[in-house]
């Protein structure tokens, strides 16, 4: 019986729960994020996709659904569906890669229902949503081809990856066109730190939804983290402080 | 010698496929492209027969057809078998979403999807929980005057100060918080900024260690392609 | 609608649904009820697109989802503190919006001018804080740039939510933006109403039909500093091209942005940022207040609106003298503006840096284009203009094109028509709105095709199209009849466009940026200059040029066409002589934006004019000055009305005249749009340097040199390993000291019990074999040696097979070595695949038994005790004596840990990981108690694990340690190299900036 | 109203066996583990499934290349083949007795000979193309985390490598090896916390059927 555990976890869900209802109030204060560049920067690549008539790449990583980097890829489903807002009603859809096939299943209802809500099911393409490759460097090294095959405008990288985004880095770099990379996996968000133009370094990349689409749940869960993160910092310094008096073994 | 040559035929396409891939690193090239889309099929097709004799087989349809084959037992046997027919069930329901448009079969995919979902956010809530966040939180809780058995060591202490307040800060550096002043973006809080300031060079060592690694280990990559394509170069270099 | 968007969610609803089925918002406000009118007015404001109310909270109209309040760019708080009730105005007694500073019916100003100021600062906060400000770090310093850029990104009303998020507030509107307006914008242009936006306002659809984009755009007045070319496009459209039926949204837009230069002191207040010590300058001379505000983009706009110095200057001489300082002193006060500013002016005085140069002036000349023409008296009507420009084949083709659209519409519209359609892909977009502005003051039809021939651009493409095409026809609208639009209307558009059109250059993207200037000026010229000519200011522009006429050596010929057109004006000449000296030190776009007006030295604009053709000046001055200028006349509506009757008098002619200019200098044309791209591209890439923080300064210049640098590079490596591995083996002796966690490692190995089984994990791909086999084999044959049974997992569809190759081997190895035979099933199997991760992993972790019935080939029983008795004791975890992790990345690591932790509590874990996992792994082994007991880090550990474990002639990790050897210290070489030549080259590109 | 019916069935589903599965990890009863444990099971299982459709999903877009021409179709062809080859040796395997499962000979071989190899080639490439990113680190962008990454990537390559006999490690070795376990293991375990805390965010977001990713 892990108590903690279960407090936690309460805890987390009600302030997500208490600050939706806050943010929903009438004339709530709205919640303000620090800067942060590489979500920013998204319009950037997403309008130069738009005008260039090339397609943006969105890459769901090798994350799958059902396990623990499902969180990764659900991030990345978000960001999806924010950006094919904007770009599905550019002639050239995204393609949206990944490396499992619940996770391109997913994909394929996001871009379906970002469609329909444009009106436009008749230009919605399955396959604009694929399995590039079913092992990650399979995966990687797909993408490499794919950037010039499909005339790609930018790579958008939210998702669990490993060192093989820095091949998705260096083609895009070779192909010279922007690449937003983040991943699960801090490892691969350092060498992402050195390769992409914009990196997504640590919990960056689960803000996507709050900080692009600004959707209520998101923002709510977002300022709810920054409790989280307070009481572990307290706690951590509780800790250390029983410690150093000796209380804690 | 074509019995020899015939012999190490593998030695040579490995080779072969060895260097066609580096060759991508004078560009993007046709060669390099072919060992890509060699390499996706080949791991594509091996994966689908591990998840078949590793997964899908022995826990799905093994006992499903072993029951089967023994007729109307199947019956008596019905309740051990709910849990492989539920799975085949969604299975089914996660095909289904491979056919296009049929908005039904897909609602029925998206039953099996969102099962898929449920479990996975649990089980990443729970191992983030139970395996990163409680473990970590604990490991954290450093003594600031260590005693080791040769006393209190300052040095210790330093590192313990280090690793507390730099876990803090690279934690801090995440706040999302910020303060919107008319006139101004939104911008870190007072308090937060220096706190932010020294998570930054945190993240920027870690970040920095971390790729040093990386390198040394694609290095090692790079290092085991080399001896291996000696290994296979030198019988003929040595045998003429 | 039978729809109704959730404005949280944006998703579409059933109108009859109160609550939004997927986010549960409420889609109805209760006051919208049956019958709206009946809420207290104090609490509605009127959707100035489709005119019904809105309860006052909500941000975006329930009926047509335009905004209703303006959204700083998500500054909520602003934005909220604006939200009151309506305001009812004194002259005609009609309630406006809150937030609208004049009234929407009769013009009159709704409030006070100091009110008017704090929302002019207060709509000024999208802009980044001055970089002067403590804390702002890179992320602040980044905004501008992205600012921009995002304004041409994304279509204008989602960009709200596009900006940082700071605080969009829950306004559902910006949060859905992209979800929610997309549609919106496309809807009109989608086909449904394709010709529709072309439709004069006045027509009977007209209005009705343009709901969507009018409301968005009349959403947004306080954003007009900030607000992107995009936005302003609709403002100032808005403004001067509104119908009669609906004067509304004009209103709001250009008196939010006089106030603040009609009152100087309220402006120094606002700023925060700038140095008090300029306030006094800004107030000097009435054109800069609007440098007032501290965001970024005033000052640039103001920058870039550089003409504006120059009416006070000739309107007050003595003003011009500070005006100057004032300037020159900008560069201290907001620290990224002088560096792009000098890299746009100091250009002209290095030729080889010459896309700067070139820009600047072009942009000018392009923007300047149409005001030019009345200078150049020309012959009207002369066709060449619009196929001239039609023809044009670059990315930059916009400038030349909407003046051929300009000019051709009046004339002959079909000119206009045929230039889009010739429009190469890259600049579709403008063609298309091109087609409008031409199309749609001849023949609204003309614009139709324009939007049908339109693919499916980016969201705001279609609302620019509408805009523009909704534009012109106003133009039209507004000639035709001038008593449409009330006197002082007139300066009211007259004035948004000072604004908006300087704006651009810096808030707009690369394409966009010359378009939107460009025809803005070029529209907003056009009204004066007629006007103009006669009067004394233009006379001293026309007149200054004449100076500068020696030092610039392409200047005559132009020149001789402005000598006749200018009258009088000596009194403007003695101006520059002072003003020059101070602009000379000051950014040069700035100048630049000078050299239009009389301030500009001699030696800057031939410098400027080297970089160019000749014809540029004439062409720029007379757009960057109206705009500019415009304001502060207009400002003080006593003393300058007169000047603007007589220039709203000569409207008509104008647009005749603007098109034979431009037919006359096709090669002027020709080298625009080339330059523009090239300014596209540079100014984006010098805005981007300054304010961006992670972005390649700019990427075209990389492209050439880095193949061969690459190359070079990856040579160097390549030599580095294969090198000393081959020829000097031995260079690198193998290492002495072994890690404390290898250390660790071994220990545990060396002491473990033999009864138990080992449970090892293959979690990596084969491609990590090179790194992690070494070391994999270096653990594992010590525990062979140690007799000790083996059982393989992976959680890696392909680690299985690695793991059985692995064992094998060693197996086979260990047989040769010593003489053990290791047999399978007996000594050592291989269970295969743990599927799904972490959650096939706790199912493992949970009951082995469960998961596993054969081994990995599927022909053996794992749990039947004759096949396979090494597992036969094993039911749980913590049957294993030992639980090695071999893995390339922390996630497996982790994985494990988190899933098994809890089960496994009686085996150790010793973990075998790549180096690049190994930061992220530490922390269980230096955890209290530590998750991992021992560890193996790589190449370098497994070379350390051998020596200790002292496996015979040294194991495969040490024999490469040569290659190593060599690799990393080259790597090391080149990064450092590389980062120092990178630091300074930035250091001096930076310094070259400064300069 | 059909739709709403089959969202809110999806969303019980979603959030149902999410918060059963994660009681199980806190409340140890009985019930609670076995019915996590089999949800885990077909979670798994389904899982395996999914590589299927990837593999499916794999073949079906690159057919539609090679059908329609377009830009490297050529390529796909080539991947089609191997995809079925490998495929079909695996089916074909145990009945020309070559063993079955996925270690069969042939399975076997082409792992070795190609996946291996291939896997392994391209794995090498990325060393030249971490250096390349590192070389020109400080070109494209310059800030204190930049910086500090470069000199700490330096210090610990230089005290990671092998020296030359004889040369001396200027202290590096013992200064990377303190920043390997003390600043590094304070970042990483700060990066993993907050990592931890997106995690849980995300996964309560679904279970709070805040967000509902999943299908229709």
């Amino acid at each position: 019986m892990n108590l903690t555990g279960l407090g936690f976890v309460l805890l987390f869900a009600g302030l997500i729960l208490a600050f939706i209802v806050l943010g929903r109030r009438r004339g709530a204060r709205p919640a303000a994020f620090r800067p942060l560049e590489a979500l920013q920067s998204l319009p950037t690549t997403v309008g130069e996709a738009v005008e260039t008539g090339r397609r943006l790449h969105i890459s769901l990583g090798t994350g799958t659904i059902g396990q623990t980097d499902t969180a990764a890829a659900l991030a990345g489903l978000t960001v999806l569906d924010q950006i094919s807002e904007v770009t599905v009603v550019s002639d050239k859809p995204p393609v949206v890669t990944a490396s499992d096939g619940a996770v391109m299943l997913l994909a394929q209802d996001t871009l379906q229902h970002v469609y329909s809500r444009q009106n436009a099911q008749e230009r919605y393409d399955p396959t604009s949503a694929r399995v590039a490759g079913l092992s990650p460097l399979s995966f990687g090294a797909a993408v490499t081809t794919m950037i010039t095959d499909d005339s790609l405008a930018g790579t958008v990288l939210v998702g669990s990856v490993g060192s093989e985004a820095v091949l998705l880095a260096e083609a895009g770099h070779r192909a010279n066109i922007t690449t937003l990379a983040g991943s699960l996996d801090p490892a691969a968000q350092a060498l992402l730190f050195a390769a992409a133009d914009y990196p997504l370094i640590g919990e960056d990349l689960f803000a996507g939804g709050a900080y692009i689409g600004r959707h209520p749940g998101h923002i709510a869960s977002l300022r709810a983290q920054d409790i989280m993160r307070l009481l572990i910092g307290l706690a951590i310094l509780g800790g250390a402080l029983l410690k150093t008096l000796g209380i804690l073994p | 010698m074509p019995a020899a040559l015939l012999q190490s035929l593998p030695d040579i396409m490995v080779f072969a496929l060895t260097l066609m891939v580096f060759t991508y690193l004078l560009g993007d090239n046709p060669l390099y492209r072919l060992a890509v889309h060699l390499f996706v099929g080949v791991t594509a097709g091996y994966a689908v027969l591990v998840a078949y004799y590793n997964v899908i087989h022995p826990q799905m349809l093994g006992p499903l057809v072993v029951s089967l084959s023994q007729g109307l037992a199947v019956l008596t046997a019905l309740p051990t078998l709910l849990p492989a027919l539920f799975a085949l069930m969604l299975s089914l329901f996660l095909l289904l979403k491979l056919s296009p448009g049929a908005s039904w079969t897909n609602r029925l995919g998206s039953v099996a999807t969102a099962y898929l979902v449920g479990v996975g956010s649990a089980v990443a809530i729970g191992g983030a929980i139970t395996g990163t966040l409680f473990p970590q939180i604990n490991a954290t809780f450093l003594s600031l005057l260590p005693q080791t058995e040769l006393g209190f060591s300052p040095e210790r202490m330093v590192d313990h100060f280090v690793i507390i307040f730099g876990t803090l800060a690279t934690l801090g550096f995440f706040y999302y918080g910020a303060r919107v002043r008319p006139g101004r973006p939104p911008e870190r809080p007072p308090l937060a900024r220096p706190v932010a300031l020294v998570g930054q060079v945190f993240i920027g060592v870690a970040f920095g260690v971390m790729y040093a690694g990386a390198l040394v280990a694609s290095l090692a990559f790079f290092a085991d392609r080399l001896v291996a394509m000696w290994s296979i170069l030198e019988p003929f270099l040595g045998g003429g | 609608m039978a729809v109704i968007r959730c404005q949280a969610c944006g998703k579409p609803n059933p109108d009859f649904l109160d609550v939004c089925q997927y986010c549960d918002a409420r889609l109805k406000p209760l006051e919208a009820g049956p019958a709206p009118e009946a809420a207290p007015a104090g609490d509605v404001i009127r959707c100035q697109a489709c005119g019904k109310p809105n309860p006052a909270f909500t941000e975006v109209c329930q009926f047509c989802d335009s905004p209703l309040k303006p959204q700083l760019f998500g500054f909520g708080e602003t934005t909220s503190a604006e939200a009151g009730d309506q305001i009812r105005c004194q002259s005609c007694g009609r309630l406006n919006p809150p937030f609208a500073e004049a009234c929407q019916y009769c013009e009159a100003r709704l409030r006070p001018l100091q009110e008017i100021a704090g929302d002019e600062t207060a709509g000024a906060t999208a802009a980044p804080e001055p970089p002067g400000s403590p804390g702002g770090g890179p992320e602040s310093g980044a905004q501008p740039g992205m600012e921009w850029m995002r304004r041409l990104s994304t279509e204008p009303s989602a960009e709200p939510d596009w900006m940082w998020t700071g605080a969009a507030g829950e306004e559902p509107e910006p949060a859905a933006a992209p979800s929610e307006e997309t549609p919106d914008w496309m809807r009109p242009f989608g086909g449904e109403q394709p010709a529709q936006p072309a439709e004069p306002p006045g027509s009977p659809e007209g209005g009705p039909a343009m709901p969507d984009w009018m409301s968005s755009l009349g959403g947004e007045p306080t954003r007009m500093e900030t607000a992107a070319p995009a936005e302003e496009v609709p403002d100032w459209l808005r403004s001067f091209g509104e119908p009669p039926s609906q004067p509304t949204p004009s209103a709001p837009a250009p008196s939010r942005d006089i106030p603040e230069w009609l009152r100087p002191p309220e402006s120094s207040e606002a700023e925060a940022a700038a140095p008090l010590g300029e306030t006094p300058d800004w107030l000097s001379t009435p054109a800069q207040p609007e440098a007032a505000p501290p965001a970024e983009e005033v000052l640039d706009w103001m920058r870039s609106s550089g003409g504006a110095p120059a009416q006070p200057a000739e309107a007050a001489p003595p003003g011009s003298p500070e005006g100057g300082p004032a300037f020159g002193a900008e560069p201290t006060s907001a620290a990224e503006m002088p560096d792009w500013l000098s890299a746009l002016g100091g250009a002209p005085a290095q030729p080889e840096a010459a896309l700067p140069a070139e820009e600047v002036p072009d942009w000018m000349r392009s923007s300047g284009g149409a005001p030019a023409e009345p200078v150049e008296t020309a012959p009207p009507g002369s066709p060449e203009g619009g196929p001239a420009f039609g023809a044009e084949p670059t990315s930059a083709a916009e400038m030349p094109d909407w003046l051929s659209a300009l000019g051709g519409a009046p004339a002959q519209p079909a000119e206009a028509a045929p230039a889009f359609g010739a429009e190469p892909t890259p600049a579709a977009e403008m063609p298309d709105w091109l087609s409008a502005l031409g199309g749609a003051p001849a023949q609204p039809a003309e614009a139709a095709p324009a939007f049908g021939a339109e693919p499916t651009p980016a969201a705001e493409m279609p609302d620019w199209l509408s805009a523009l095409g909704g534009a012109p026809a106003d133009v039209g609208g507004f000639e035709t009849r001038p008593e449409a639009a009330p006197a002082d209307e007139t300066p009211d558009w007259l004035r948004s466009m000072g604004i908006s059109a300087p704006t651009e250059p810096v808030g707009a993207p690369p394409e966009a940026a010359e378009a939107a200037p460009d025809w803005l000026s070029g529209l907003g010229a056009p009204r004066f200059a007629a006007p103009a000519e006669p009067t004394s200011p233009f006379g001293a522009f026309t007149e200054i040029p004449a100076e500068a006429a020696p030092a610039a050596g392409e200047m005559p010929d132009w020149l001789s066409s402005l000598q006749p057109a200018t009258p009088p004006e000596v009194p403007g000449a003695p101006e520059p002589a002072p003003a020059s000296s101070l602009f000379g030190a000051m950014p040069s776009p700035f100048a630049a934006e000078e050299t239009p007006t009389p301030l500009v030295p001699p030696a800057a604009t031939a410098g400027l004019a080297l970089g160019e053709m000749p014809t540029w000046l004439q062409s720029m001055r007379p757009v960057d000055v109206q705009p500019s200028r415009v304001p502060p006349e207009v400002d003080n509506y006593e003393e300058k009305v007169g000047i603007l009757a007589g220039m709203r008098g000569v409207l008509q002619a104008e647009p005749a005249i603007a098109k034979p200019h431009k037919s006359e200098v096709p090669v002027q044309k020709l080298e625009v749009s080339e330059a523009e791209a090239a300014q596209a591209t540079l100014l984006a890439g010098v805005l981007k340097a300054e304010a961006e923080e992670a972005r390649p300064v700019s990427k075209r210049r990389l492209q050439i040199a880095l193949p061969v640098e690459r190359w070079l590079v990856f040579a160097a490596l390549a030599l580095a390993v294969i090198f000393p591995w081959f020829f000097a083996a031995g260079f690198f002796p193998a290492p002495t000291t072994i890690a404390r966690e290898t250390n660790a490692a071994f220990e545990l190995v060396e002491g473990l019990p033999t009864d138990k089984p080992v449970l090892v994990a293959f979690d990596y791909d084969p491609a990590q074999r090179g790194e992690l086999d070494p070391a994999a084999q270096a653990v594992i044959f010590h525990l062979m040696r140690r007799g000790v049974s083996l059982a393989g997992v992976s959680t890696h569809p392909a680690g299985a097979g690695v793991g059985q190759d692995i064992f094998n081997e060693l197996a086979l190895g260990l047989k040769n070595a010593y003489g053990v035979s290791y047999t399978y099933g007996v000594n050592y199997i291989n269970l295969g695949y743990i599927p799904g991760g972490p959650v096939g992993l706790l199912q493992f972790a949970t009951n082995p038994r469960s998961l596993f019935n054969t081994d990995f080939s599927g022909a053996m029983r794992v749990w039947d005790a004759q096949s396979a008795p090494e597992m036969s004791p094993v039911y749980g975890l913590s049957d294993f004596s030992l639980i090695v992790l071999v893995s390339s990345t922390p996630d497996a690591i982790r994985a494990w840990i988190e899933q098994t932790q809890s089960f496994a509590a009686a085996a150790p874990v010793v973990a075998v990981v790549s180096a690049g996992a190994d930061p992220l792994v530490r922390p269980y082994y230096e955890a209290n108690p530590p998750q991992i007991k021992g560890m193996v880090t790589g190449i370098v550990g497994a070379a350390q694990y051998e020596q200790r474990a002292g496996l015979p002639g040294g194991g495969p990790a040490s024999n490469r340690w040569d290659a190593i050897g060599g690799g990393v210290l080259a790597a090391v070489i080149l990064i450092i190299a590389g980062n120092l030549l990178g630091a300074l080259a930035r250091m001096t590109v930076l310094r070259a900036r400064k300069r | 109203m059909k739709i709403r019916f089959g969202n809110a069935l999806l969303t019980a589903i979603a959030a149902g066996v999410g918060f059963v599965t994660l009681l199980g990890y806190f409340v140890n009863a009985p019930i609670l583990r076995v019915m996590r444990q089999q949800l885990v099971a077909w979670a798994s299982l389904l899982a395996a499934v999914a590589v299927i459709i990837g593999a499916l999903n794999l073949l079906q877009v690159h057919l539609k290349k090679m059908t329609r021409g377009a830009p490297g179709w050529f390529y796909s062809l080539f991947l089609i083949l191997s995809l079925v080859g490998t495929l079909g040796v695996g089916i074909a395997a145990p009945f020309v007795g070559w063993g079955s499962g996925p270690t069969n000979t042939a399975n076997a071989w082409v792992f070795h000979n190609i996946q291996s190899a291939l896997g392994a080639a391209i794995a090498g490439l990325l060393f030249f193309f971490l250096v390349f990113a590192g070389y020109r680190l400080l070109r494209r962008r310059a800030s204190l985390t930049l910086v500090v990454f470069v000199v700490a990537a330096i210090i610990s390559l230089i005290g990671a490598a092998p020296l030359p006999a004889g040369v001396p490690d200027f202290g590096l070795r013992d200064l990377r090896l303190w920043l390997a376990q003390v600043p590094a293991v304070a970042g990483g375990r700060g990066l993993l916390l907050g990592v931890a805390l997106g995690v849980i965010a995300t996964g309560l977001r679904i279970l709070l059927a805040v967000d509902r990713p999943y299908g229709e």
